[in-house]
């Protein structure tokens, strides 16, 4: 990556746009790199995230698919294996489950199977997460669903360097990477350093810091538990919030280490609850950190409902900054 | 072709039935244009929310197939099913109340746009994969024959459907099992930004149901008669026979995809084009040229149709949220619901 | 369900058997009841289960299928709509993959995006676990993953008179419902009443008491929970032995009330640890009795490994008894 | 048809040639067939364990198919790959070993008989998902296409497997992109128990491959020369015009599905009709008959192949078993592995 004079400068961008720059970037900078997938081309990508590559890079770069989500992204693995470095949009996570064969029993077994002979390097970009009142088949947040699976690594961008710089990461990587971009992201603005690049894909972040719990969360799920901290901090709670930033492998170092300091932890996850991410998490605070606890961890996640249209319902189906702010407030008023 | 004579009753009945019929096809799709022309007005009000697929140019399809269903079929269709529902007979009340979210809409609000259900007129979905309603209709069909009804399956998917492997897997078990689906591909020649020709190595969709083994046919789909006709032979078929049959209708999407689409993969003087052979304008002209239809009875059809929109709006905006302290309600049933 | 006099004879049957005569008698009871899957009739089942069964019943209730998982799990939605009531069987739970999309975005949905209209009554049985060698593509244990799901139950039989009984339940249920039956367990003989009927299928079961340690497991996994009891047992230490049945809905007040007494917890569980379904009854341990906990809850899970063929690899990777006694070993004299 | 002569020595060289070739080609299958059996044996001793799927009577199909590629094309296979393996060039020593569960297998014993794997032969497995290989076949091709490389990616499967929605998607997806895939069908009849009939409406499977606009062959499966000659002139074409082919082998599996299939679905009669026509009988009456083979040489030639299957065994037998402490290993590459 070219960084030259640009060093310091900042740009306004949007997830979106950091995308999309990234897809640029791949694709100037590595022959073998190519996007596919429904829509990606002509139509511009259903989120709009590759509009305009078709133009830059044309048709055997960017490549619309016919609708088969199990086909293609068979066809990216084998492209992988083949020595190109796809990657494969899916329009949403919900359509995914068409290639979850593909996926779960190819892609991440691959490796193993063949007792470390191929790997498979493939790319799998999708969107992710309710909010736009697109019901029951276009709203779930399946990443803890895929996160459940060895042999893939799973990433949730939530901010714009993480937009921009993880699929870099992704592609330099030997395997299998899922990454999810959470639907209410993808118009989110703000400045980012114009030489923004590569960011690491194994750890988790402090997005803030605070010494009174712990917020875990990711996605579009972070912006929540920041504004959550902002009300609590005016009632003199000070929240740390950890960003996940990769569902698998996990790094539960990070949240530990910052349990260890806060002795209280509250997960938001967008996913349904039962046997969540935030189960996983809960989990391995029981095992590593249940004697740091102050008072036992709480999850907050999406009702355990598919997700439904009308507004009002579809909201209360989500996590809400009032519920985190209520959550937290009870924790440590009551074990304060 | 016709003749007209007052001695002859019988013949002047059928006759009047006929150009009944025909206005009734006419209003059918009336209905369903400025539905969906209000829709779109309603989406950038904000009334309506989510993704919203409408049916404008496509009208002759629903309207023609509709006219070959029985009470007692099923139609399993797509996020692109307004046109089904209205035409199948659902009130636009409680389709518009849907959309709008509200829990007097046909599903209490909860499917929205694209998942329009309805018990009485068996109407299983609006789904919103593509390709996955496919299968349904396939196991609806076996219902059908195991419990030894001569029923309909009808099934409703795109051109770009056909790609996906469900569209592979039901037909063969259609045919396999000889079950009673009657297969309607809405060939508007685009998935989303993907043309035909992009879709599929062999655009000639109806070869893709030879190699089943399944009778097909292909129909100009902008023509509501052409459809109705083919689809009352298509349906009759599958009645008797208790087998498939694929029915193409070549038709058009004058609309975007979707209200978020900017339509850059296709030119606007192909648009343009397809307009000329609007369905709902041939069969207007049909009639005016044939004297079955005045000025004055377009215009009052075309009031009774507005006026049918607004009460439909009025009872979407006077309809009520569903509280969400029922939010978990749905997920499993309730005792008394189901078997 | 007819008892008649066959009240109190005991009949010598397998775990196989148990589920072809609950087979048998919702084919003989219920004329909606039909059976469909890949080579459950001429071939008389991938695992022998419905052996005999096509002879008896003929091809129209016993249907073999084509290869296609998503579009006959699809058929058998739509024909459950239409009135029957199918049982489809998958033979895998790998391949149930290729029907995912159908379990998940339409069979779990479809009740609650009709508003309320329309109710799935389908019942799907698959063959699930690890033990038998057959490798990276055949072994997995996907039942936690569909736990994740609202919209559907998800049972899994250990016992005789579950896998006997269940199957009649899940019929007379309204909703669709997955069966798991664990391939190791297909051999297993045993005792039962002859007259063993319908089981409920909403509570787990203590199938051993004891003060000293709970240990939450389910499917095969509970006969090494059992079997570890044993020489907990001889060593002064007394486990008791909850059968979660049904991972969702999740019993959890058996469990909860069970750690009031015992104040330890241990979980058992063939699926991959991150995200299982021991994650979720650590979580909500965590939630709802953290304050009865005397040391953390611990699980002993399948390593996070696509299953490998070679035998000593696959055991390795499998829960032991002789990892369940030394964690409850350890468990219990370090907080003793 | 082919002259003997001593006058023009390039003849008598091609004659040699051919003749060597010929029993090569029974030597392969001889090969195939010896370890077959083998393994069936080795299966009672529990020295191989999982599921065992064996080739006993198809294996005209993959030495056959095997003569037409060349060392940098690829094979993706079934769980039914053994033949396949071997005539590829695999050594048996570590495709037994590997069965074994052996470190010195292919796979270091992860695999197992239906996972296969080999970097220098191209061998991109055994896959025990039924119609899971065929996608990855259409990406190694795209791959080729990509960056220029003339080369075939040849894909094995069954009649089952053109059920599945993967290889609607795959034919499409080959012939839409025009990607350099041979697709061999192993028609053998079942798919498990499921005769052809059950599993295909349409049971000309050719049929299907027009429906994606796949140029097509069907060949007598138990004709190796047949498959050979179909397989080279189907491989010629991939390899000129990079578009796929669609090779439809007809043939029967002579052996149970796998080691627990009781065979119920099939008659032993038809089985043991089928086995008047084995692959390698014919091939050996053939050459037989030409001359061209003798009794001696047959005899060497089947001792030459006990050899070396014993040298395989005992090459399992030595092998060490990967200490568990690595169970871990090959979830994610390790460094210096991938790119
Ligand atoms: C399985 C799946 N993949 C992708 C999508 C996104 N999507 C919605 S509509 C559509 C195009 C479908 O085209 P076609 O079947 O021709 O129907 P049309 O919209 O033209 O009526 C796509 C790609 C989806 N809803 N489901
Ligand atoms: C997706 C999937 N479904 C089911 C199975 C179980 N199964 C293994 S082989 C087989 C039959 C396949 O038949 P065919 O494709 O004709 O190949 P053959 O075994 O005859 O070589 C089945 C059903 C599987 N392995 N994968
Ligand atoms: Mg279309
Ligand atoms: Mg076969």
């Amino acid at each position: 990556m070219n960084n030259g004079d640009k060093e310091t400068q900042m740009i306004h961008t949007t997830y979106r746009e950091a995308i999309r720059e990234a897809m640029r970037e791949a694709l100037l900078q590595d022959e073998r790199v190519f996007l596919m997938g429904e829509d990606v081309g002509r139509y511009g990508g259903a989120f709009g995230v590759s509009k305009g590559l078709l133009q830059e890079f044309g048709t055997e770069k960017i490549m619309d698919t016919p609708l088969c989500e199990s086909g293609f992204t068979g066809a990216g693995i084998g492209a992988a294996l083949g020595g190109m470095r796809p990657i494969v949009e899916v329009m949403t996570v919900n359509f995914s489950l068409l290639a979850a064969d593909q996926i779960l029993n190819t892609a991440a077994t691959y490796l193993h199977m063949s007792g470390g002979l191929f790997n498979v390097p493939l790319v799998i970009r999708m969107a992710t997460g309710g909010g736009k009142q697109l019901a029951a088949q276009h709203s779930h947040s399946l990443e803890g669903f895929y996160a459940h699976i060895p042999g893939i690594k799973v990433l949730t961008p939530a901010v714009l360097e993480d937009a921009r710089g993880m699929l870099w990461t992704a592609l330099a990587d030997p395997d299998p990477v899922l990454i999810f971009e959470n639907t209410m992201l993808y118009n989110m603005g703000g400045e980012m350093s114009a030489n923004a690049g590569a960011v690491d894909i194994d750890t988790a972040k402090v997005r803030r810091t605070g010494s009174d719990v712990t917020i875990i969360s990711y996605s579009a799920s972070l912006f929540k538990a920041l504004e959550a901290a902002k009300t609590l901090s005016q009632e003199g709670i000070e929240a740390e919030i950890i960003d996940l930033r990769v569902l698998r492998p996990l790094d539960d170092v990070t949240f530990l280490t910052s349990i260890a300091k806060t002795h209280r932890a509250v997960i938001v996850d967008e996913g349904w609850r039962s046997g969540s991410i935030s189960a996983e998490i809960s989990a391995r605070i029981m095992e590593r950190a249940f004697y740091d606890l102050d008072a036992p961890v709480e999850r907050i996640c999406a009702a355990e409902v598919p997700i439904p249209y009308a507004k009002h319902l579809e909201q209360a189906a989500l996590p809400q900054v009032e519920e985190i702010v209520n959550v937290v407030r009870r924790m440590v008023r009551r074990n304060g | 072709m016709k003749k007209k004579t007052a001695v002859e009753p019988e013949i002047v009945d059928v006759e009047t039935n006929q150009s009944q019929h025909l206005r009734h096809l006419l209003q059918e799709m009336l209905r369903i244009r400025h539905f969906e022309d209000k829709c779109a007005e309603l989406y950038t009000e904000m009334k309506i929310r989510g993704f919203l697929h409408l049916y404008n140019g496509e009208e002759a399809v629903a309207v023609g197939v509709m006219q070959a269903l029985q009470p007692d079929d099923a139609i399993v269709a797509t996020y692109r099913e307004h046109g089904q529902a209205i035409a199948r007979g659902i009130a636009m009340n409680i389709v518009m109340a849907e959309m709008f979210g509200k829990q007097e809409g046909c599903c209490r609000g909860r499917g929205g746009s694209m998942h329009l259900f309805d018990q009485e007129h068996r109407f299983y979905g609006g789904n919103a994969i593509v390709g996955g309603g496919l299968p349904l209709a396939v196991g609806l069909a076996l219902a059908d024959k195991k419990l030894g009804r001569k029923r309909v399956n009808c099934c409703f998917f795109g051109d770009g459907a056909m790609a996906e492997g469900e569209f592979h897997e039901s037909m063969n078990l259609a045919a396999l099992w000889e079950v009673p689906v009657l297969f309607v591909c809405e060939n508007n020649q685009y998935a989303m930004g993907t043309a035909l020709k992009y879709s599929h190595a062999v655009t000639n969709l109806v070869q893709k149901a030879d190699s089943y083994g399944v009778s097909s046919a292909s129909v100009d789909g902008m023509d509501v008669l052409a459809v109705e006709s083919a689809a009352q032979e298509a349906a009759a078929m599958v009645r008797d026979t208790g087998k498939p049959f694929f029915l193409e209708c070549v038709t058009y999407r004058f609309r975007a995809h979707s209200m978020f689409d900017p339509e850059f993969y296709r030119e606007k003087t192909e648009v343009e084009q397809w307009k000329q052979r609007c369905p709902i304008e041939m069969l207007t002209k049909k009639l005016t040229e044939q004297g079955l239809l005045s000025g004055v009875e377009l215009a009052a059809m075309e009031r009774s149709v507005v006026v049918e929109i607004e009460n439909a709006i009025a009872f979407a905006e006077a309809g009520t949220w569903e509280p969400t302290a029922e939010l978990t309600r749905f997920v499993y049933s309730e005792s008394g619901v189901g078997r």
